[in-house]
């Protein structure tokens, strides 16, 4: 069981480095927020999943914080853009 | 013991790429990044030498000394970004002066 | 297939640094530098070291992000996509850098002990039953203390840096969207939840006060990146009493120390004391790393704040219109 | 016994469905479709784990930790997918960097 939630560990690790194709490749700075978030997602799944093989309840606190927090990384993002046409708008 | 030796040498190379980012990068930004891969592969060098056989008991005082060091870390991130900040509003550049930045690395 | 993750998290790590150096973009770098750190924290849990997995995770997930990308709207340069480089030869000295070091390792015998054994005659001896924590707070509190004063050095470098005399930031506008508002209503009392109980686990179990200052203060930077007003009505005094608390209390207890002719940093054994002194380093950290993240924006002129104000009471009538 | 087949079952369900969120990511062709990546395959990845999970064996607290966390990460991604979608559709020139 413990060697299943390994495996399954590992495999989800090799899927964050396939998409790292798409943050290297863009073409677009939103593809490369896109897999990032997908990352996190991600990197929630193999958090939970190696707490439970390496039988270590306290990691699953750091899964619920990765929940919590990556929305606040894309909501900086969204804002990159945003002052310059946000101001024109709101000068009218 | 294994894992001990894959995450230290790991950390080694995690912080000599940091340091030729370091120098590498004229853009302050990514000199600040650069830093904070060096500070990482800091940290895990501790953790990985106060667990060498990744089982059992860890040794509670290089986790407690990480601990701050990740604080500490994001809080002179913190700063040097405003730093940069203040560098970009000064003078519209995101680097030093090429001439300052060859007086720096020789100092 | 213990050996095969450790392999391939070590691997990850450093091709995500190699990238993060060469990338051509600095938004790429920032992006790879978030998943760096979510790696990162995959390392930590795995090498049983849950409170820094936490830590990373809330300083990588929230604060680092945040910092990184606003500088990088703050200071982009529109002509200017390449990164200036220089001395790429140096990567050279720096590989041989790296031999040396690894060369150096291999003779480490690695005690597999260390310090746990002190600690764990140390714990008799004090009221706290994880050891982390009672290095932090108990046999190690010029750490925590000087850390605190680190802390509080970057906010007051800050703020000389953007001459300003309080620690509020102009806030950003308000989102249009409903679906900001909704989701601050939803993550912050989780925020604020998730912080107290990290504090609270602290006591026995992996957390404390480092964690909870953190996950604290990514809630202030998101109720900033909402644009909501609470921030900004706080008054300064509260501010600056929040920043300098832990700090201060941890002056304290080194003063009555030595008054009581005892050894620096000594103190009461009584849990309810040492639990205070965590609590007030939680608020503090968690007010600073606030001030950090959003203290370092560009004081905006007259202009620019009337507008954010005609917005944000716009944005008020539309929240009564809603109801 | 029974309860760990079904655990192994829905963890490679899991598996597979963040096996088809990263296929989506690096085979869709624009932005847009790539959100669908995002939003969800990954989720049902992680629902389906979270699930495997719970079989696995917590005790009552943990497993109301386990939901809670799939809930946020679908709050999380849904309002990334949002807030991304309409960062994309308002940005017309899509410059390099």
């Amino acid at each position: 069981m413990q060697i299943f939630f390994l495996a399954l560990a590992c495999f989800l690790i090799l899927n964050i480095l396939a998409g790292l194709w798409r943050v290297v490749q863009g073409p677009t700075p939103a593809d490369r927020m896109v897999s990032a978030q997908l990352f996190g997602t991600t990197g929630v799944a193999i958090l939970l999943v190696l707490a439970q093989a390496l039988e270590a309840p306290y990691i699953r606190n750091a899964a619920l914080l990765f929940a919590l927090l990556m929305i606040m990384a894309v909501l900086s993002f969204v804002r990159k853009s945003t002052p310059k046409q946000g101001q024109a708008g709101n000068i009218k | 013991m294994h894992g001990f030796y894959i995450y230290a040498i790991t950390a080694i190379l995690l912080f000599c790429l940091g340091l030729w980012g370091l120098a590498f990068h004229r853009n302050l930004l990514r000199k600040i990044v650069a830093l904070n891969v060096m500070a990482g592969g800091v940290f895990l060098f501790f953790i990985s030498i106060a667990n060498p056989d990744q089982s059992g008991e860890v040794d509670p005082v290089p986790q407690a000394m990480v601990l701050t060091g990740i604080v500490v870390a994001i809080s002179l991130t913190a700063f040097a970004l405003c730093l940069a900040r203040r560098i970009h509003e000064k003078t519209g550049q995101n680097e030093l002066d090429t001439s300052c930045s060859i007086e720096d690395g020789d100092g | 297939m213990a050996l095969f993750l450790d392999i391939l998290v070590a691997f990850s790590l450093v091709a995500i640094a190699w990238r993060i150096m060469r990338a051509p973009g600095h938004f790429q770098a920032v992006v790879l530098f978030i998943t760096f750190g979510l790696l990162l924290s995959l390392a930590w849990a795995r090498l049983n070291s849950p409170d820094i997995a936490l830590a990373e995770a809330a300083v990588g997930a929230g604060l680092a992000g945040v910092l990184l990308l606003d500088t990088l709207r703050a200071v982009a340069q529109p002509g200017k996509v390449k990164t200036g480089a220089h001395f790429s030869w140096l990567l050279l000295p720096c590989l041989l850098l790296a031999g040396l070091l690894t060369l150096s390792i291999i003779h480490i015998q690695p005690d597999s002990q260390g310090l746990a054994r002190a600690v764990e005659a140390g714990m008799q001896t004090t009221s706290l039953e994880y050891p982390v924590t009672a290095v932090l707070l108990d046999f190690r509190g010029y750490d925590t203390w000087l850390e605190l004063g680190v802390l509080l050095a970057a906010v007051l470098g800050l703020l000389c840096v953007r001459r300003k005399k309080s620690i509020r930031a102009p806030l950003l506008p308000a989102p249009a969207e409903p679906v900001g508002r909704w989701l601050i209503s939803i993550l912050l009392p989780l925020i604020l939840l998730v912080g107290g109980f990290l504090l609270w686990l602290g006591a026995f179990a992996p957390g404390g006060a480092f964690q909870a200052g953190v996950v604290w203060a990514a809630g202030g930077v998101l109720l900033w990146q909402a644009g909501h007003p609470s921030l900004g009505a706080l008054p300064v005094s509260l501010w600056r009493t929040g920043a300098v608390l832990g700090f201060a209390l941890f002056w304290l207890l080194a003063a009555t120390a030595l008054i009581r002719n005892e050894p620096m940093l000594t103190h009461p054994q009584a849990k309810a004391w040492i639990l205070a002194v965590e609590y007030a380093a939680a608020l503090s950290i968690a007010v600073c790393l606030t001030s950090l993240a959003i203290g370092g924006q560009k004081s905006e002129d007259r202009n620019q704040k009337s507008e954010v104000r005609d917005q944000r009471s716009g944005d008020r009538c539309q929240i009564t219109n809603n109801r | 016994m029974i309860f760990d087949i079904l655990s192994i079952l829905l963890c490679l369900a899991g598996a597979f469905f963040f096996l088809g969120g990263t296929v989506g990511l690096l085979r869709f062709p624009d932005n847009y479709s790539r959100l669908h990546a995002l939003t969800k395959a990954d989720n049902l990845g992680l629902g389906f784990i979270v699930l495997g999970l719970v079989l696995a064996s917590p005790t009552m607290p943990e497993i109301i930790k386990l939901g809670l966390i799939w809930l946020l990460a679908l709050v999380g991604s849904s309002s990334a997918c949002y807030f991304i979608g309409n960062y994309i559709y308002h940005t017309p020139s899509q410059e390099e960097e």
